[in-house]
């Protein structure tokens, strides 16, 4: 099966879920509502897709979200060159997700890292402790827009 | 330990490969001090500045990554000259390539030492001037380095 | 929670697990002669490690945020400071990254070019990684050779790109130098000696039998754990995974160069030393194919060496040292994000650059590899001797700042 | 009162210094030797390894020679340096440890024979003796790890338990066999009997002698009390200052004490003896047995550049699996030599 047939069957398969999907460059992107996150992660893994690349959280104050992409990828012949795209928004101030370890096993650090970084509480992720920060940070997770970081001019003015 | 005739081999094989060494090392050292490496052309070290090429258009301030490059202004010249501060430049050459004046320009010389913090801070003035490397300035030997299949690197005068 | 392993994966070695009396806690803190810049949790009972928690972040500089604060030709120096000994893969997937986002293509010429400085650095990040495994078996003269003999490898890089380690040389667009006259020569005569000494690596190392019995059967990873894990690099194709980001996303001039990827099937630590020295032998003879190879024509894209005066469009085509134009400093990102897989030496990097129409990219998302990696040692550990967590850290690679970000 | 005129008192003290009692353990293979030896060896190691990894070693010490004297620096430094005793540690034994530990290893030289008929203490038992003396050395290092009451420490102190019981059998056993042979248990008459160097009359003691002596004085591969990459430095990781380097000179003493237990038994000890020499002052004649152990000391140094280190299992098992077995054939070799008396 080329590249190509192999979109399609992704294609397929994620719009009967219910789900909107896209394809992009060599990635399918699939908009998922929270509550079908987990059929979509299920459904991925047993299309060939079997670890994470990536957690992401992009935070979006305009329109009070923060959206968690997930990444995954499979080291079959066939489906090396395509990535998978999961992307799901849940509201700024309450962010609850649920965690997706029995899927995805190496989720176990990606979830923690964007639980520190973005606030995002995965439930039911055994061990969610702050992972490269300090474990006394107690200001706002740190990749949120409104943690400012301390801006440089070019100018230095002489006497 | 398994096999152990073949492995008394390997033992013997890995002292073998020792002793090749021993009695013909190829060392890399360069005795810094008293010699120094001759650098390839376009070795990205010290700036230069050359007040007469400059626009003064501060691109180079706005690209530097570091934030090293900073337009220092007076009262009478609202545009700035650039000056840099060596404790943050990373020696990226962005400045260097951005200036459409080639008024910036790398000299070779990457071993300056300073006595205080203060002194990495270059103004205009100080930055026009050209650095001078303190081993070349005692006379040290100049070397270049050769790659060569038997030893690797080598340092011939050059 | 399902204990079972039968996607391959025993989660219950997942968990750290908490010490009760029987359990003797030490700290391979980040002030440790083996630790590198990160602190591990290790449990023992008795010499056998009971569990390890990694506990990494000492190094971490927040390199996602202070992307997002600054320009965007700005990120690439930056983002190369995750790992200098492998400089140019780090910034070639943000560059590629950059590239699908402010839709430029570099030259042909660009192209090659960026393959000699990738497989350079993998060669100088395999030889980093040899070294470190030495030493954390006390074999002191592995170490010194394999670092001695990178000075061979950073000293082309040198010629090349005019800095050691942090070359910055691929920026959106294409490379900023063009390669010397003399460098096919040097590169020629550096290849040769270093097939000698990698002859010499396995007399005194790998074939050594005092380091085969450290290795050998120690830190075994299977396949199956291996994809379910999303391991990356060598230690994924020493457990018999065929995977290589080059093959994958075909990227720069990799479609039209030859080269295998080495695997092993067996995993241990061995494998995953074995399928390195290969893969640098892989490299040399991809760099004798790109010099072969090399196409005329510029190295820089059309499309802004065309905003250059014509005075120093001259003067870049006689040098070969590129100049950039003045929008460098503030390149706009559209609307959009792109995404863009790097085997780097210690794996696949992973960049997701998300703009919003501003100088500044909107969110910057980076996976490194040693990151990917870093699971490896909660997983690997349990179950072995205490005196072989060095063998297993020097085995896998890992790159605490890369891994910290 | 006899008045004793100065060059009475000269000669007596001359007759003193000179006697096999004082002058084997404190002058020749003795204790000044020792330290002496001490110094060149690891500055040997240190070059050795040097020329091997494509660098230099020490140099700036004294330029000309190479360097020479970097370890009379180095351990002036340890000299003037003030030692931290922890206050966690148990003070006395922190600091009784390594001075204990010095001096059993240089007790042994009242017992090797430099020169034929020139040996300090003259008894028959001289080789277990010697062995005996050099086995304790480990307790004090134990009590070292212990007294510094701190987790990498007690490893240590464990680890040089477990590598003391791998490697002491297969050293007195080897020595055994060799006694065995040569029908004594003295060291002197032990060189008389060697018409052929005991090297090539039971090759298989003279092997597990020799890798039971890397394994005692801790050298690579069997470097494991030290483990710099697992337990920062066993048992030395709280010292610091002179008690910090007799801790470090101890495993150099201690070899030096067994490579001239090795060419006694194994390489003919000082046979070609420079009759000359030995007329004029018997104790200097048994230069070759210096220079013997000198040369065989650089080879194991030598090793450093070699090899990597084993594990502490892997260690134990290859002294109980591998060399007691061969060390018990080795005695059986040696009976059947002494059945045969070749000796």
């Amino acid at each position: 099966m080329s590249g190509g047939e192999k979109v399609k069957v992704l294609e397929e398969t994620f719009t009967r879920l219910g789900v909107q999907v896209s394809v992009l460059d060599r990635r399918v992107r699939v908009i998922a509502l929270p509550e079908s996150l987990r059929k979509v992660a299920e459904e991925a893994l047993s299309l060939g897709f079997d670890h994470l690349v990536s957690i992401e959280g992009i935070d979006w104050p305009q329109n009070n979200t923060i959206e968690v992409v997930y990444h995954a990828e499979s080291y079959n012949d066939d489906l090396r060159s395509l990535l998978l795209e999961i992307r799901v928004r849940v509201p700024r101030d309450n962010p609850r997700l649920e965690s997706l370890i029995d899927v995805w096993p190496n989720a176990i650090l990606l979830e923690r890292e964007t639980w520190e970084m973005l606030g995002v509480v995965f439930e039911g992720n055994p061990d969610l402790r702050h992972l490269l920060l300090p474990p006394w940070w107690s200001e706002i997770p740190p990749l949120r827009k409104d943690y400012k970081v301390q801006e440089e001019g070019i100018y230095v003015d002489l006497e | 330990m398994s096999e152990p005739i073949e492995s008394f081999g390997k033992h013997l094989k890995a002292i073998k490969t020792g002793l090749k060494y021993l009695i013909s090392p190829n060392r890399i050292t360069v005795y810094y001090p008293e010699e120094y490496i001759e650098l390839p052309t376009g070795y990205r070290g010290l700036i230069r500045y050359y007040p007469e090429k400059c626009i003064q258009c501060s691109l180079c301030a706005m690209i530097c990554p570091a934030g090293a490059m900073k337009m220092y202004r007076t009262r009478e010249d609202k545009k700035g000259r650039p000056g840099v501060n060596y404790q943050r430049c990373i020696f990226c050459g962005f400045c260097v390539d951005i200036c459409p004046q080639n008024a910036l320009e790398m000299t070779k010389v990457h071993d300056v030492a300073f006595k205080q913090l203060e002194e990495m801070i270059f103004t205009p003035e100080k930055f026009s001037q050209e650095p001078v490397s303190p081993v070349v300035a005692e006379g040290a030997k100049k070397l270049k380095t050769v790659i060569d299949e038997e030893r690797g690197l080598r340092h011939e005068p050059a | 929670m399902s204990t079972s392993s039968e996607n391959g994966v025993v989660y219950s070695r997942l968990i750290a697990k908490e010490g009760d009396e029987s359990i003797y806690e030490l700290f391979i803190g980040p002030q440790h002669p083996s630790s590198g810049h990160m602190r591990f949790i290790v449990r023992l009972e008795g010499d056998i490690i009971v569990s390890v928690d990694p506990d990494i972040g000492y190094v971490h500089r927040t390199m996602e945020k202070l992307a997002e604060g600054r320009e965007v030709i700005k990120a690439i120096p930056l983002l190369e400071r995750m790992t200098i000994i492998d400089s140019h893969n780090v910034t070639l997937g943000l560059v590629l990254a950059l590239e699908k986002l402010l839709d430029v293509e570099a030259p042909p010429r660009a192209q090659y070019l960026r393959v000699l400085l990738s497989e350079i650095n993998r060669i100088s990040s395999h030889l980093y990684g040899l070294g470190i495994a030495g030493i954390m078996l006390n074999h002191s003269t592995m170490f010194m050779w394999a670092f001695g003999d990178r000075e061979v490898w950073i000293q082309l890089a040198e010629d090349l790109t005019g800095a050691r380690l942090t070359h910055t040389y691929s920026v959106p667009g294409g490379v900023r130098r063009d390669m010397p006259q003399a460098f096919p020569e040097r590169a020629e005569k550096a290849i040769r000696y270093m097939e000698r000494r990698l002859k010499d690596y396995m007399e005194i190392f790998l074939d050594n039998p005092q380091v085969r019995s450290r290795y050998e059967g120690v830190g075994v990873l299977k396949k199956s754990e291996a994809s379910r894990l999303g391991i990356v690099g060598p230690n994924l194709r020493a457990s018999g995974v065929k995977y290589d980001a080059r093959l994958a996303e075909g990227y720069a001039a990799y479609p039209d160069l030859e080269f295998e990827i080495p695997m092993r099937e067996d995993g241990d630590c061995l494998a995953r030393m074995q399928v390195r020295v290969e893969e640098i032998r892989q490299s040399m003879s991809l760099i004798r194919q790109v010099i072969k190879k090399l196409p005329q024509g510029p190295i820089f894209a059309e499309k802004y060496t065309r905003l250059l005066p014509p005075a120093i469009r001259q003067q870049v085509a006689q040098t070969g040292q590129v100049k950039f134009p003045g929008i460098f400093a503030s390149l706009k990102l559209p609307e959009g994000d792109a995404v863009s897989r790097v085997e780097m030496g210690h794996g696949e990097i992973f960049y997701h650059v998300t703009g919003a129409g501003s100088t500044k990219p909107y969110r910057l998302r980076v996976v490194t590899p040693s990151f990917r990696n870093v699971i490896l040692f909660r997983y690997l550990m349990p179950g072995h001797r205490f005196m072989d967590f060095p063998a297993i850290y020097g085995s896998l690679d890992y790159f605490p700042p890369e891994g910290d970000r | 009162m006899r008045v004793m005129n100065i060059e009475g008192i000269i000669t007596w003290l001359l007759k003193i210094v000179l006697s096999p009692q004082v002058f084997a353990p404190i002058v020749f293979p003795g204790l000044l030797t020792a330290l002496m030896v001490l110094l060149i060896i690891i500055w040997a190691e240190r070059k050795i390894a040097a020329r091997v990894q494509m660098r230099v070693g020490p140099l700036y010490v004294t330029r000309r020679l190479g360097g020479v004297l970097q370890m009379l620096a180095d351990g002036a430094r340890y000299m003037f340096q003030e030692f931290i005793i922890p206050d966690s540690a148990d003070k006395t034994p922190f600091v009784v440890a390594p001075v204990m530990a010095l001096t059993l290893a240089i007790v042994p030289f009242a017992f090797i024979p430099s020169a034929p008929g020139f040996v300090p203490i003259k008894s028959q038992y001289s080789l277990p003796a010697v062995l005996a003396l050099i086995s304790t050395i480990p307790l004090s290092v134990m009590l070292m790890g212990w007294a510094s009451n701190n987790k990498f420490a007690i490893q240590g102190a464990v680890r040089e338990a477990f590598m003391g019981l791998a490697y002491e059998a297969v050293v007195f056993l080897s020595a055994l066999a060799m006694g065995l042979l040569y029908g004594t248990l003295d060291l002197e008459e032990a060189v008389t009997k060697q018409w052929l160097p005991g090297l090539l009359l039971n090759p298989i003691a003279a092997f597990t002698f020799f890798v039971g002596m890397v394994m005692s004085a801790g050298k690579l591969p069997f470097d494991i009390v030290e483990g710099e990459q697992e337990i920062v430095a066993g048992p030395y990781v709280e010292y610091s200052g002179i008690i910090f380097g007799i801790g470090m000179g101890l495993a150099y003493l201690k070899l030096y004490s067994l490579t001239l237990i090795y060419s006694i038994l194994f390489l003919s000890g000082w046979n070609p003896v420079i009759t000359p020499l030995y007329s004029i002052y018997p104790g200097l004649a048994g230069i070759f047995l210096f220079i013997k152990s000198f040369l065989l000391m650089l080879f194991i140094v030598f090793l450093r550049a070699v090899y990597g280190r084993y594990r502490l299992d892997q260690a134990l098992r290859a002294g109980w699996r591998v060399y007691l077995p061969l060390s018990l054939i080795a005695v059986l070799l040696s009976i059947f030599l002494r059945v045969v008396n070749i000796v």
